[in-house]
């Protein structure tokens, strides 16, 4: 595709800015320079994001419940998220008595650094990628995963109950999830070939006429996704599956005893994991940075990527303000019951789509079977629903 | 042998020490999950990407969190009464030291037929799951089997037998 | 189309023989299935039977048109699909199913009547709690029948039959929770069994001269002129070819399953079963296998008589005449019981006996159209009968004995008319019901019997008797005035309707039999039909037809006389007793059969387990008890050498290793630890000497 | 120290698996709690793992992979080894109230 050198440059105007800048550096230093300047930008960029985002979310739960939302500080509020870090910043860090220091200190730290972590292989605009891994995908869920631990560790070292309820809700829901998320995951690179995430982006940025070939248009996609955006939901602990802080019942959840910066650094791994956890789907499902339509493709990639990744965060926003709250229970039931078998036979569908060739036949044949499943899993799972008495059978 | 090798070698040391030695069975496991990460790095070390990233997804994101899990269940985060090491906890020293003993001994007796550094193996994980569905499938699949039989086995084992109905 | 027209037989399996296997298996699939099912489960196991029943039906309905169709073209149909079963050495053991005017006609009316049965059966046995199991029995039955009718070996027709005997000894002993009911199931399963092994014997000469069982196979099959020719060559003495010998071998089988002479006496007992099932098993379909199967092997018997251009032979072979002897006495023999029975189902089960004889009498006289005619009219209107009695029946409140009811005709009105259509057919009332057509033609077929004219009268005997007894029974259930003690009532319409159906077909089947267009006939030996009344003209035919009409209303009008409207109290005499004790006393006591055989049979039987028993216990007994004897002896000697030699040793030694193992098991401490240490220790010198050794 | 030959990397990761492996052995023959010992059984197996992946990656044939594939089968072989044993753990513990290995000693002979 022809388009005019502008373009071009405006699309890879962090790859000249950073060649530039590294250039003044000897030859030797070149390489690890140019990591250090890719991790300080996502360093700085992530944060600022999260500050934008928290005031958008704020704004937006006002509108969504007739009001208005943050609108004090700076034009239309705008400046509340710096007001918000400098209290966070002078607020006394407070331990309490019997708590762990050392694991209520490590808690969010080990938790916002494996966050960070995860957005190293992530492809935020073409040849956009801190380091290309063969193994991307599992290096980014391994980083996920490492999160638990964290959460475990401040909800277990604040010495408090509603902090280990907490803290063991959110380990076991994300557990849970995560399975769905790693095999909902699992039938992107099952096509692809790959567990390179530039790779899979590749794999999505041709285009039949002027439509797409990104992996939600296809059945099996477009079910892995919608598996795949709940299991994302509850993987960063968002309504309607944030019961690990609901404050109804838990206070705050892991995060109860912790204050000032502290509780900034969980605050910011959080919207962090989302992000990331966005910008994962994006790249699965939604083609990266690919334009959504051929003739969009001058706009910049790295455009496409982050209007695509703040996309998601709006979805996230709106849930939030829209569905109501799960039950522990329920929750559960729905990871093991409906979400991992769906995911399992959506591997086999993928594997049918795959072994079928090209032809018209291929998209019926998935279709129908997805839908079957869906209908008669729905079906089943609705019929033996009891609304009784809740029961634990493993924990007590 | 360069200076990263010799941080992993002690984060990973370190951790498995911390591991054996704290008192407090919550922080044995943490001290465990930095050993695991030590080991994960020193895989990548080996330039096992695979491995290592693997050792993280299973070790840190399945194996410590069923390890606290079981802590939390069991009451293990109460500290005991009568000490944590058993009444002949020497005997089990000794024996542990005479492991290494013979261990560090056959690795520096062979030493000599032990090959010098080679080069990176080209490997990557295109070739890994060549090999898993190719030329070990048969592996593969009955590992496939073992964790299914293993996770059934471990929720009957650890579930509540159900009230007897008369 | 000229009579003699050259058929040429159509060999190449059509669609419909193809699949004519799903024809007997749907109800066996069903039966499996109904098995699985709970009891409650009554309405599935019900809709089970019936839907697969009516799957064959419709399945055998494509097939006889199929076979019409092609009769109709002016070729032989008679398709069939053969296969290997297994082999061993050299020979190999076929099996396969047909498809032939013969099977066609059977398929159909086993379905049509067993699918009227079935539907009847859901009204009849709706209060028992055993009734799923009861339709598992009966698709099993069903199923078994049609396989004994479509199969084209004669292995696997025994497979089929000895299902069927099975089926039949569950039915029998449905309420098995009945001593008499239990007595007749095994009496009837060893009564038949006595004619199987000479089925079986037969099988297997047949197989050892001819080296196949299939009856049809490309002019290899054992009913091809092949190999009748074969077996024409050999001699089995007494005036027989093999080919005689083997089917009258045969013909001993149907005598057990059909209930003729001598192996009769378990289908009058047999109906201690429900009434759906006398109906289905002992008249309709079951006791026609045994003619069903003459007919099947009728080549066997008639091989080496030239055939006429009628179908008819020229002349007659031992074994026919021996079928037709065995058949005409059966009729009377029968016949006669039936006068002084008062059990309305026993009744209608020597009537039964006696009409299987007819049957039996009109394959050997006149060939297998005869006979089947009779079959299939006799089944529907048989059917009709037992339906009827059990209609009765149920409408009495269990009440078999015909001496105490009375007056149902205004009771159960339906049921009157239905069964009095069935009664009639049954007598052979001229013109209008089927069972005149196709009993006359057995009367004309014993008319022109060249050997002798004995049968001819025993049959028309038998024929007075059959209008007498039926006369008598329909006048003590029907006529008179109710003798019971509660109040009867009309069946519900899932019962009546099959019997209206039924009763349809009791009159309308004689139209395709009349001597002026005997399309029946026509059809099973493969001639042309034409509508001509010159039928009837024949020589002595209508004299024939005038005689039997004669008979039967001499029968009927010596029933009414006797018994009319008078109702006689339950213990009074009978009015044949009155006039006539001498006659009364052993045809109430069924001519004594049961009791010769009591005396004969069975009591050498039981003399020969006495002297085995005697045998058991002093011959053989006193062998083991000296062999037992001698090893204790030795036992002893054993136990002395053991208490005081090996004992005391092993006991010293016992000690010596328990207090070994006490030591040891100090180390056993269940502490998993202290095993953990030990395992490792042992490692570890292990390695150290394995390292140790292996230096350079 | 280089006559002790730790010129070659691979005796470098020998001799840390030898002593990760040592501290785990230690680790299940020491302490009292079922948990630890299941902890240093799962060194152990790490240890192994090392001993695996640095066998494959020093050894002649790096690209069959035999010593990865072990390393990776293994992985999966103590994650269930982890399920099952912890899983006893808790089953033990709710039969007999506590985990510690001394106390529980019923099958002995």
């Amino acid at each position: 595709m022809a388009t005019s050198p502008f373009f071009t440059d405006l699309d890879q105007i962090f790859i000249i800015l950073r060649d530039w800048l590294v250039g003044f550096l000897p030859a030797s230093w070149r390489p690890a320079a140019c990591v250090v300047l890719e991790v300080i930008i996502i360093i700085c960029v992530f944060p600022g994001l999260f500050a934008l985002t928290t005031v958008f979310e704020r704004k937006g739960l006002g509108r969504m419940q007739n009001r208005l939302g943050p609108n004090r500080v700076g034009p239309y509020g705008l400046f509340q998220p710096i007001a918000d870090g400098i209290k966070a910043l002078i607020k006394e860090d407070i331990v309490p008595f019997s708590a762990n220091a050392v694991v209520h200190f490590l808690a969010p730290l080990s938790l916002v650094v494996a966050v960070f972590m995860e957005f190293a292989v992530l492809p935020m605009g073409r040849n956009m990628v801190l380091v290309d891994l063969d193994a991307g995908l599992l290096f980014f869920f391994s980083m996920s995963v490492s999160t638990e631990l964290s959460v475990f560790m401040a909800g277990w070292s604040s010495r408090n109950k509603y902090s280990l309820l907490g803290a063991m809700r959110a380990v076991a829901q994300m557990i849970s999830y995560e399975v769905v998320l790693l095999l909902s995951s699992v039938s992107v690179v099952m096509i692809a070939g790959s567990l390179s995430l530039s790779t899979i982006v590749a794999a999505q940025s041709s285009y039949s006429g002027i439509f797409p070939h990104w992996y939600i248009f296809t059945p099996w996609g477009l079910a892995g996704f919608v598996m795949y955006a709940i299991a994302a939901t509850a993987e960063t602990n968002r309504s309607p599956f944030d019961l690990p802080e609901g404050e109804s019942e838990l206070v705050a959840g892991y995060h109860t005893e912790y204050s000032g910066f502290k509780f900034a650094l969980f605050f910011l791994g959080e919207y962090l994991a989302m992000f990331s956890i966005s910008g994962l789907g994006t790249t699965l499902f939604l083609g990266g940075w690919s334009a959504p339509l051929s003739f969009l493709t001058f706009i910049p990639s790295w455009i496409w990527f982050f209007s695509k990744v703040m996309l998601s965060i709006f979805v996230f926003i709106w849930m939030r303000g829209t569905l109501p709250r799960l039950r522990q229970d329920q929750l559960m039931n729905f990871a093991w019951k409906f979400c991992l078998p769906y995911t399992l036979l959506n591997l086999i569908v993928t594997a049918f789509w795959h072994f079928m060739g090209e032809g018209w036949m291929r998209w019926v044949v998935c279709t129908a079977i997805l839908a079957a499943i869906y209908v008669f899993m729905g079906r089943v799972e609705m019929r033996s629903e009891h609304f009784g008495p809740r029961r634990y059978r493993y924990a007590e | 042998m360069n200076v990263v090798f010799y941080l992993l070698a002690a984060i990973t040391l370190a951790g498995g020490l911390a591991a054996v030695l704290l008192k407090h069975l919550v922080h044995c496991a943490l001290a465990t999950t930095v050993a695991f990460a030590g080991l994960a790095l020193l895989f990548l070390q080996l330039d096992a990407q695979f491995a290592g990233f693997a050792q993280i997804l299973v070790y840190i994101g399945a194996v410590a969190i069923l390890i606290v899990f079981t802590i939390l269940l069991t009451r293990g985060s109460e500290l005991p009464k009568g000490g944590v090491f058993s009444r002949t906890w020497f005997v089990g020293l000794v024996i542990a030291a005479g492991v290494f003993a013979v261990l560090a001994w056959a690795v520096l007796e062979s030493v000599r037929g032990i090959p010098q550094q080679t080069a990176v193996p080209a490997v990557t994980v295109h070739d890994i799951g060549n090999a898993l569905v190719g030329r070990y499938v048969l592996p593969l699949e009955i590992v496939g089997l073992l964790l299914t039989a293993a996770t059934i086995g471990a929720v009957i084992v650890a579930m509540h037998e159900k009230e007897r109905r008369q | 189309m000229q009579e003699s027209a050259a058929f040429t037989p159509q060999l190449a399996a059509s669609t419909i023989t193809g699949i004519l296997w799903l024809i007997p298996a749907a109800p066996m699939i069903a039966s499996g299935l109904i098995a699985l099912l709970k009891q409650p489960r009554r309405k599935l196991a019900a809709s089970l039977a019936i839907g697969s029943l009516s799957i064959s039906l419709l399945l055998s309905f494509v097939a006889f048109c199929h076979v019409v169709a092609g009769w109709a073209r002016g070729s032989v149909v008679r398709e069939f699909v053969n296969f290997t079963w297994f082999r061993y050495g050299s020979s190999t053991v076929d099996l396969g199913w047909v498809l032939d005017p013969l099977a066609a006609i059977m398929l159909v009316m086993v379905c049509f009547v067993g699918l009227l049965i079935f539907i009847y059966s859901v009204g009849y046995m709706a209060h028992d709690e055993n009734f799923t199991r009861f339709f598992c029995f009966m698709s099993l039955f069903a199923g078994a029948m049609l396989g004994v009718v479509v199969s084209n070996s004669l292995l696997l027709l025994f497979m089929c039959w000895e299902i069927v005997g099975l089926t039949s000894y569950l039915l029998i002993g449905f309420w098995y929770q009945k001593p008499s009911a239990a007595a007749a199931a095994k009496k009837a399963f060893v009564t038949t069994r006595v004619g199987d092994i000479f089925f079986l014997l037969g099988i297997v000469w047949l197989f050892s001269q001819t080296g196949t069982l299939l009856f049809y196979n490309h002019g290899v099959g054992s009913l091809e002129p092949l190999a009748l020719a074969v077996l024409l060559t050999q001699h089995a003495g007494l005036g027989l070819s093999a080919a005689g010998a083997i089917g009258l071998l045969i013909f001993a089988g149907a005598v057990g399953k059909s209930g003729q002479l001598p192996l009769h006496v378990w289908l009058p007992d047999a109906m201690e079963g429900p009434t759906p099932v006398s109906a289905l098993i002992h008249a309709a379909t079951m006791v026609a296998a045994g003619v069903f199967l003459v007919a099947r092997v009728y080549p066997l018997m008639a091989a080496g008589v030239p055939t006429l251009a009628n179908g008819g032979l020229n002349g007659t072979t031992t074994a026919l005449t021996v079928v037709t002897w065995v058949g005409a006495s059966t009729a009377v023999f029968a016949a006669l019981i039936a006068i002084a029975q008062n059990d309305i189902k026993r009744i209608l089960a020597y009537s039964t006996i006696s009409q299987l004889g007819y049957m039996m009498a009109g394959l050997g006289l006149g060939g297998v159209a005869v006979g089947i005619f009779h079959l299939i009219t006799h089944a529907f209107f048989k059917a009709l009968l037992f339906l009827g009695a059990g209609s009765v029946i149920h409408g009495c409140h269990e009440e078999q004995n015909i001496r105490r009811m009375g007056g149902l005709r205004s009771d159960m009105p339906l049921t009157f008319v239905t069964y009095a259509i069935g009664m009639l057919a049954l007598c052979g009332f001229p013109i209008f019901f089927s069972g005149f057509w196709s009993k006359d033609g057995i009367l004309e077929a014993a008319q022109h019997w060249d050997i002798s004219k004995g049968p001819f009268y025993l049959l028309v005997f038998g024929a007075l008797l059959t209008a007498f007894y039926m006369t008598r029974q329909v006048c003590y259930v029907f006529f008179g005035h109710w003798r019971g003690h509660e109040t009867a009532h009309e069946s519900p319409r899932v019962m009546t309707v099959p019997l209206a159906i039924l009763a349809f077909f009791a009159i309308a089947l004689g139209v395709i039999g009349t001597p002026a267009w005997p399309w029946f006939h026509a059809f099973l030996e493969n001639r042309a039909v034409k509508f001509d009344l010159h039928g009837f003209a024949e020589p002595g035919l209508l004299a024939l037809m005038l005689t039997s009409s004669l008979i039967v209303f001499l029968g009927l009008g010596l029933g009414w006389w006797l018994y009319d409207n008078k109702s006689p109290e339950p213990e009074a005499p009978d009015a044949l007793e009155k006039s006539a004790p001498l006659l009364w006393a052993p045809l109430r006591d069924r001519l004594y059969v049961d009791e010769i055989y009591g005396v004969t049979v069975i009591a050498f039987y039981a003399w020969w387990a006495r002297v085995a028993d005697w045998f058991d216990r002093r011959i053989w007994g006193g062998i083991v008890a000296a062999i037992t004897w001698l090893f204790g002896l030795w036992a002893q000697f054993n136990r002395f050498l053991d208490v005081h030699w090996v004992d005391g040793g092993f006991d010293k030694t016992c000690e010596e290793l328990s207090s070994g193992g006490g030591l040891l098991s100090r180390v056993e401490g269940g502490r998993v630890q202290n095993y953990l240490r030990i395992l490792a220790a042992a490692v570890v010198a292990l390695a150290a000497i394995l390292l140790w050794s292996s230096r350079p | 120290m280089t006559s002790m030959g730790m010129t070659t990397p691979l005796a470098g990761y020998l001799l840390v698996a030898a002593l990760l492996f040592a501290i785990g052995l230690a680790g299940a023959l020491v302490r009292r709690n079922a948990i630890l010992v299941l902890i240093g059984i799962e060194l152990m197996l790490n240890a192994a793992n090392l001993n695996l992946i640095a066998f494959w990656r020093f050894g002649p044939h790096p690209e069959a992979l035999t010593g990865m594939m072990f390393a990776l089968f293994s992985i999966a072989v103590a994650a269930a080894e982890a399920a099952v044993g912890l899983g006893l753990v808790i089953a033990i513990h709710r039969q007999t109230n506590t985990t510690e290995l001394d106390k529980i000693d019923r099958m002995k002979g």
